[in-house]
C-alpha cells in the first residue's frame, strides 16, 4: 500500500487468458465447523459467518456436526431434481439458440442451493427467489411444461406474457414472482415474514440474491427490518464469484466474506459451501428452525460459482478464464452428491445414467408438449386484450377504451 | 356526526378499519408510540397494539418493500412516508415492485397496500417539506393515486384506499391538515369547523375512488384542481366575481374524464391549477385531455396555473404558491380571451 | 467523417472528451473491463486507464450518490444506468440531490453529472428492459433531458451534456443503437451505414442541447416526436403520404417550444409521439404548450400516440409499441377531423 | 424468547413517567482501549468497533494510548468553539421562539462532535455535514452572523432563502451543504474523496448522519462504494439515542452497535464516547491519518444524547422521560472539556464565567447585525426575482418568461 490515498481498483485473480486462481477463497475442513443451537444469540456464533460449513469431504464421505443424516431416497429425490434442473436448463439454453424463446438464464452450478435449500423448507413456507433459482420450482414439484411454457410466452404461459423468460411465479406452489429488479424481492420477503410474525403464523420467508446485488439498497434494507423486527426469515446471499462481468469484489467481498454482513445487524450469518447439497441442506434447516421457533433472521452465503454465461445475452469469455469452472475449488454440487451416493453404497454409475435418460426424455417430451401450446411467433396465442388484463383488479375506463383503440387499429386496413 | 379537521378525519379512517378488519396494519416512522409527526396516528398503537401500528426505521424503501411483503401475505398495510418529499427513496418498490405485481403475475399476486403521505407547501417548509410530486405516480400504470382537499373526503377516500386490492398513493395536503386555506397567508386561520366538509361521520364510510367532485357549479368557466388549491380556486372566483363551476378530481389516476369534459364542454373555458411545479406535471395531461374531448367547445386556450419551474424555495414562498392573484389573472385572461 | 452506429458514436464522445479533458471519468456497472453490456464504453478503460473509466458496485442510488461527490470535487463524470428500468434506486439522489444542489446553495455548488441510459422498446426486452421513463426527470426542475434519435446527434449531444455545468439525463434509445428502426419488426434490420445521419465526425464537435429538429419540412400537419418513434413517425407519414412536419424535439427539459409552435402555427395540424405509457406522460406538456400557443391556428384537436396505460409487455410487444399503423391512423383522423 | 415467531417491537428503556435507563450502554474504562498503527486491517482491529475510546476518566484527567496531547490554548480555543456553538444554539431558540426564523435544530449535547472532528481535519479536506453539524461552522471559523442570516432568510442569506434554517454550507471553508433528506450526503462524500484519490490529492473527506439514518440505503452505498474503492473518507455515525421520537432500536441498534456496521464490508471501525472532546479528537484524527496515507476508509460511532428537542417542531416530553439527559452516563461535553482544563490547572471558573460572557456578547452583536440585513417579514428582502436565478447555471427561456410573468402579477391590480 502506498502513502497517498489512491483509488483502489478490485482486479479478479485472472483474466482472459491467464491461469484461473481461486486461492483467495477461504475453505474450511468437511467437518470442523461447530453446529450451535438454533437459540444461540447471533454474537456468539460469529465464527460461522468466517469459516465455511461442509459436510461432504474429498472423499465424499458425509461427516460433521452439521450432517443432517437424511435417508437415501430422500437424497436420490434431490439428486434427481438437481438433474432434472441441469437438463431443463440445458434444454432451455439450446431452445434460446435455436430462437424458440427470446431469453434465457442458466443457474448451472448452483443448482443444490434451489433444490436443497427448498427442500429444506416447509410447504407453507413462502420462497422469494432470483433469476437463477429455477431448482426451487423444480424442488416443489412444478411440472417443467409450466416453466416451459412461460419460457415460451405461449397461451399457457402463467405470466401471460407479461414476463421476461425466466421470471416465472407459482402462487399455489408459495414461490413468489420474480423480477427483473435485482433485489427488490429481499425486504418483500421480511415483510412477508413480519406479517406472519404479527398473524401468529409459522411460516417463514426464504429470499434468494446474488452477491452482486447485495450492493442494492434492498439489501440493507432487509437486514435492517429483520433485525429490528426479528423476523422469521432467511436471506440467502448466492455468491457465485460473478455478476455479469465484474468479480465479487466490485459487490466488497475483497476483504470479508458477504456473510459476515449480517454481523453489524445483530443477525446470524452462516458461510456454507454452496456446491454441498448436505451442508447447504443443514444451514437452511438450521435457519428455518431458528427462524420457525421465533429466534429471528438467518443471513447465509452459499459459496459457489456460476458455471455458465451470465445469460444467453452474454459470452463470459471477454472478461474471465474460459477454464475457470474446471479450477473452482469446490466441484460441481451434482457430482459431489452422486459421487457421495455411490460411496454410501445406495447408488451407482448405471443408475445415475438410467436416471439422466428419463429426465432427459421428461425433458423432451415437456417441450414437445409446451410447444403444442404455442410460442411467441407460433399458435396458439394469448388473447391480444390480455394486454390490458390485470393491471387493477377491476379495467378502468381508460384502459377499456386503449383496448377498443387497439382493436380497432388492428382491423384497419392503413 | 362529528367535527373533524382533516388529521382527526385521517384518524377516525385508520381507526374505524383497525377494528373492522384485522388485516389492517401501519407502518412509519414515528406513527407508534409518538403518533406521527403530524398526529394522524395519534393513539392508534394505544389502542390496537404493537403488532398493528408499527413504528419503522428511518428507510422509507425498506418501508415500502416490506409492507408489500406484508400485503402479499393477506395484510392490508397503510404505510407513512412522513413527507411526501422523502418517498423518493421508495420509488423503485413503488414503481417497479407493487404497481406491476399483479400485471407480471397475470394476478396471482398483487398487495392491497396504501402509502399516505402528507404533501403540498404553504408551511413554510422549503424545498423539502413543500414538494407535491403526485405527476410522477400517476404516470406509473398500476398505481391509483388520490389527493383529498377536505377532512369528509379525507375519510372516506382513505377507507376506500384501505379496502381497494391495488396500491393507492395517498396524499394529504398538509396545509389543510388544520383547516381550509385561500392563499391569503396574512388572513388568521380558519378551522374546519366553520367548514361543511368539516362534518364526518364517525363511523364506517367510503367514497368512491375515481370521482371527481363538482364544488361549485357555474357556466363561465371550469376550474380544475385539487388538494389545497381548491380553496385557493374558490376565493379566487369570487374575487374576480367570475361564475366558475370548480371540480375537484380528488384523483389524479384513475382520473375522472366525464365530470370535467361534461363541465368544460358547457363553460368553453377551462383552467387548471396545482401547487406542482407546471413542466411536464400532472396539469399537463388534464389539460392535453380537455383538449383533445372539449376541442370544438374550447372559446379560449386552456390554461395551467402552477408552482413555478423551481424547486420550492423558503423565503419566497408566496411568490411561488400559485395564490388567489396568480389564478385570478388566469382567470381574467381565460374569460377575456374569448 | 465515419461511418458510426449510435453504440460507436457515443463511444467515439466519451473517447474524445476522455482525452480532451482529464476532469472526464465514467462509472457504471460492467462499464470498464468488459466495456458495457451494450458496448458503449469499449476500450475507454484500456485506453483511458482504470482510474478514469469505473467499473461500480450493483448500486444505481450509489452511483448516482458518488457521482455527485465526485462531480462536486471537480470531476465530470458520466454514470451508466445499465438499462433506464433500473434508474428508479438512483432517484432520489437525481432528486433530491443533483437537481438542486445549485439552487439550494445559490450557486455555491454544483454538480457537472451525465447520467447515460438506454431506454425504451422494440428489443424483447420485456418490462425491466423496455422503459421510457423521460417525463419523471422532465417534470424535475433543474435537470436537463436529452434523447437522440441518431449516431450525429448522439455523439454532439453527449458532448454537450458532458461540457454541461448542470445535470443531463441523457436516454438512448436502445432499439436504434445498430440502426434506424420504422416500427415494422418484420423488416430486415436497416443499418445506420445506409442513413445520412451515420455520417460522424471522428473529433470533437458539439450541438446545442435545447434545440429540436425538423427532420422534415411539410406543410399538412406536424409531428412531434423523439427517440425511435422519429423514425417510425417518418414511415407512418409516408404510408399515409402526408405532408408532414416531423419535428425531433431531442432534447425533452428545456423544451424547444418556438421550433414546435412555428410548425404547428404553419400547418394547423399536430400530433405528438412517444413510446412511453400515454397518461400523463411527455406528450401531454407538448400538447398542453402547444394548445395554449397556437390555439387560434389548430384546426383540429392534437392527438397523442403512446405506449398504452399498462406496463411493458414481453409477448405483445408490437401490440404495445406505437407502431406505424397507430400513427398513420393519427395522421389520417387529424387531417380527416379538419 | 418464545417458541414461536412473533413480531420482535423494540422497546426503549424508558418512556414518559419512568425511570430513566441508561444500562443498555456499553462504556469501557477510559484509556483501555489500544491505539493500533494506523494500516492495521480492519480485521485485525474489529475490537475497536465493540469497545469504547474514552481518554477522559470521571477525575477528568486524561489517560491511554488515545490521548492526543494537544496544548492548552488548543483545548482552549476547542472550548471556546464548543461554547460558541452552544450559545449560538440558545439563541436561535430563542429566536425562533420569538417568530423571527421559521425553523431550528439544536445540537445540545452533541458540540464535541463537530468540533473535535473538524478541528482534527486539514482545512482542505471537504466536511459534509448533517443538521446537527454546525459546530463544523464554527470550529472552521465561520462568522456567526452567517449563519444567522442564513437561519433568516435575509439579503445576507448565503442560500438566498432556498433553504430552511441550519441547512448552511460554506464553500470557501470546504464545507458541503446541508440536505433535507437524510443520509443523501453519505454516498455523495465517498465520491468526493474517490475523486481526491483519482485527481491524486491528499485531502479527504468526511460526513456525518444520526444513528436513525443509517436505515437509509445511502448508509449502504456509502460503505460498499468506500470498502470497494478503498475510498479516503471518514463516516460518522453520530448516536444520539433518540431519532425523533424512536430510539436507537429502531436502526437496529439493539444487538449490536452501529460501529460494528462496518466490519462486514472490511472498513475500520471506531465506537467512541462522543462526548468526550479528547476521545473524538483522537479517533478521527487516527482515521484522517489512516485515510491520507491510503489505508482508506473509517467508521466512527459517536455515542453521545440528543439533549434537546429534535427540533423547534417537536416536543420530546411526548416520548421519553424529562430528566434522562440527567442519567446520560457519559456527561455533558462542554463540562467534561472545561473540568479536564480545571484539573490540568490550565483554566478556571472564573476564566470559564469570562469566556461564557464574552461569547453572549458577541452572539448579541452578532445578531443585532444579523436582524440589520432583515428577516423574511422584515427588510431588507432579497430581490423576489433570485426565485429563479440558480436553477440552472444559464436561466433557460422558460424561467425568463416565469419571472416576467410573476412580475407582472405582483404588480397588477386584481
Ligand atoms: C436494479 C438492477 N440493476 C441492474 C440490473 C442488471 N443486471 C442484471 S443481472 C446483473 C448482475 C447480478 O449479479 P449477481 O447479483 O451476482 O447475481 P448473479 O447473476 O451472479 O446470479 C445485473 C447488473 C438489474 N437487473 N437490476
Ligand atoms: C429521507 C428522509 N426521511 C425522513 C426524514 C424526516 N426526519 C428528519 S430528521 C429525522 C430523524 C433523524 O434521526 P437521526 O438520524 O438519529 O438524527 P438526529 O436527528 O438524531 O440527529 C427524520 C425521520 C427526512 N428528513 N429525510
Ligand atoms: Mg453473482
Ligand atoms: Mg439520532
Amino acid at each position: 500500500m502506498s502513502g497517498k490515498p489512491r483509488l483502489h481498483v478490485p482486479q479478479p485473480p485472472a483474466r482472459p487468458g491467464e491461469a484461473p486462481d481461486f486461492s483467495y477463497v477461504e475453505i474450511s475442513e468437511a467437518g470442523s465447523v461447530d453446529r450451535p443451537d438454533v437459540n444461540a444469540r447471533a454474537r456468539d456464533i460469529e465464527n460461522l459467518a468466517y469459516d465455511m460449513v461442509r459436510v461432504l469431504d474429498e472423499q465424499h464421505t458425509a461427516l460433521g456436526p452439521w450432517h443432517p443424516h437424511l435417508e437415501a431416497d430422500e437424497l436420490i429425490v434431490a439428486l434427481r431434481f438437481m438433474l432434472l434442473t441441469r437438463r431443463f436448463d440445458d434444454r432451455m439454453l439450446r431452445a434460446q439458440r435455436q430462437g424458440k424463446i427470446s431469453f434465457y438464464v442458466q443457474c448451472r452450478g448452483e443448482e443444490a442451493v434451489a433444490v436443497a435449500q427448498t427442500l429444506a423448507s416447509d410447504p407453507g413456507d413462502m420462497l422469494f427467489p432470483s433469476y437463477r433459482t429455477q431448482g426451487a420450482q423444480i424442488a416443489r414439484g412444478r411440472s417443467v411444461v409450466d416453466l416451459m411454457c412461460q419460457c415460451l410466452s405461449n397461451s399457457k404461459d402463467m405470466c401471460k406474457g407479461r414476463q421476461l423468460p425466466t421470471m416465472y411465479h407459482w402462487k399455489r406452489g408459495n414461490i413468489f414472482s420474480v423480477s427483473g429488479n435485482l433485489a427488490t424481492q429481499y425486504p418483500q420477503a421480511v415483510g412477508w415474514a413480519m406479517a406472519a410474525a404479527i398473524k401468529g403464523e409459522d411460516d417463514i420467508a426464504q429470499a434468494w440474491i446474488g452477491e452482486g446485488s447485495t450492493a442494492e439498497a434492498d439489501f440493507h434494507h432487509a437486514l435492517t427490518f429483520a433485525a429490528v423486527y426479528n423476523a422469521p426469515v432467511i436471506l440467502n446471499v448466492v455468491n457465485n464469484q460473478w455478476a455479469i462481468s465484474t468479480f465479487q469484489g466490485y459487490a466488497g467481498g475483497e476483504r470479508r466474506p458477504f456473510s459476515a454482513r449480517g454481523l453489524g445487524y445483530g443477525v446470524a450469518s452462516i458461510r456454507v459451501d454452496g456446491n454441498d447439497f448436505l451442508a447447504v441442506y443443514a444451514v437452511t434447516k438450521w435457519a428455518a428452525d431458528r427462524a420457525r421457533q421465533g429466534f429471528g433472521p438467518t443471513l447465509i452465503e452459499q459459496v459457489t460459482y456460476r458455471a455458465a454465461a451470465h445469460s444467453t445475452s452474454d459470452d463470459p469469455a471477454r472478461y474471465r478464464p474460459k477454464d475457470e469452472v474446471q479450477q473452482w475449488p469446490l466441484g460441481d454440487p451434482i457430482e459431489r452428491l452422486k459421487s457421495h451416493l455411490i460411496t454410501e453404497g445406495v447408488w451407482s454409475e448405471e443408475q445415475h445414467a438410467a436416471l439422466d435418460a428419463e429426465i432427459i426424455e421428461q425433458i423432451d417430451e415437456g417441450w414437445t408438449e409446451a410447444l403444442s401450446y404455442g410460442s411467441m411467433t407460433h399458435g396458439p396465442f394469448l388473447d391480444k386484450s390480455e394486454l390490458f388484463e390485470d393491471v387493477f383488479a377491476d379495467m378502468p375506463t381508460h384502459l377499456i377504451l386503449q383496448r377498443e383503440k387497439l382493436r380497432r387499429t388492428r382491423e384497419e386496413e392503413i | 356526526m362529528a367535527r373533524m379537521n382533516m388529521i382527526q378525519a385521517l384518524n377516525s379512517a385508520m381507526d374505524v378499519m383497525l377494528a373492522r378488519d384485522e388485516s389492517t396494519v401501519i407502518i412509519g416512522e414515528d406513527v407508534g408510540y409518538f403518533g406521527g409527526v403530524f398526529r394522524c396516528t395519534d393513539g392508534l398503537q394505544r389502542k390496537h397494539g404493537e403488532h398493528r401500528v408499527l413504528d419503522a426505521p428511518i428507510a422509507e424503501g425498506g418501508i415500502v418493500g416490506s409492507a408489500i411483503g406484508m400485503a402479499v401475505n393477506g395484510l392490508r398495510p397503510i404505510a407513512e412516508i412522513q413527507f411526501a418529499d422523502y418517498i423518493y427513496p421508495g420509488y423503485d418498490q413503488i414503481v417497479s415492485e407493487v404497481a406491476r405485481l399483479r400485471y407480471r403475475t397475470a394476478g396471482d399476486f398483487y398487495a392491497p397496500l396504501t402509502i399516505r403521505t402528507p404533501c403540498g407547501g404553504g408551511i413554510r417548509g422549503g424545498q423539502t417539506h413543500s414538494q407535491s410530486p403526485e405527476a410522477i405516480f400517476a404516470h406509473v400504470s398500476g398505481l391509483k393515486v388520490v389527493m383529498p382537499s377536505n377532512p369528509f373526503d379525507a375519510k372516506g377516500l382513505l377507507i376506500s384506499a384501505i379496502e381497494d386490492d391495488d396500491p393507492v398513493i395517498f396524499f394529504e395536503p398538509k396545509r389543510i391538515y388544520n383547516g381550509p386555506f385561500d392563499g391569503d397567508p396574512d388572513k388568521p386561520a380558519v378551522p374546519w369547523t366553520t367548514h361543511e366538509k368539516g362534518e364526518v361521520p364517525e363511523d364506517y364510510y367510503s367514497l368512491p375512488i375515481g370521482r371527481a367532485n363538482i364544488v361549485r357549479g357555474g357556466d363561465d368557466l371550469t376550474i380544475v384542481t385539487y388538494g389545497t388549491m381548491v380553496h385557493v380556486a374558490e376565493a379566487a372566483a369570487e374575487r374576480v366575481g367570475a361564475d366558475a363551476e370548480i371540480i375537484d378530481i380528488r384523483t389524479m389516476a384513475p382520473l375522472d374524464v366525464g365530470t370535467i369534459v361534461t363541465s368544460v364542454r358547457k363553460t368553453g373555458h377551462c383552467i387548471v391549477v396545482h401547487e406542482a411545479t407546471g413542466f411536464s406535471g400532472f396539469g399537463a395531461e388534464i389539460v392535453a385531455t380537455v383538449q383533445q374531448e372539449c376541442f370544438y367547445h374550447l372559446e379560449a386556450p386552456i390554461t395551467r396555473v402552477c408552482g413555478w419551474d423551481t424547486p420550492y424555495p423558503h423565503a419566497f414562498e408566496w411568490e411561488y404558491f400559485p395564490g388567489q392573484k396568480r389564478v385570478a389573472a388566469a382567470i381574467r385572461d381565460v374569460l377575456e380571451a374569448a
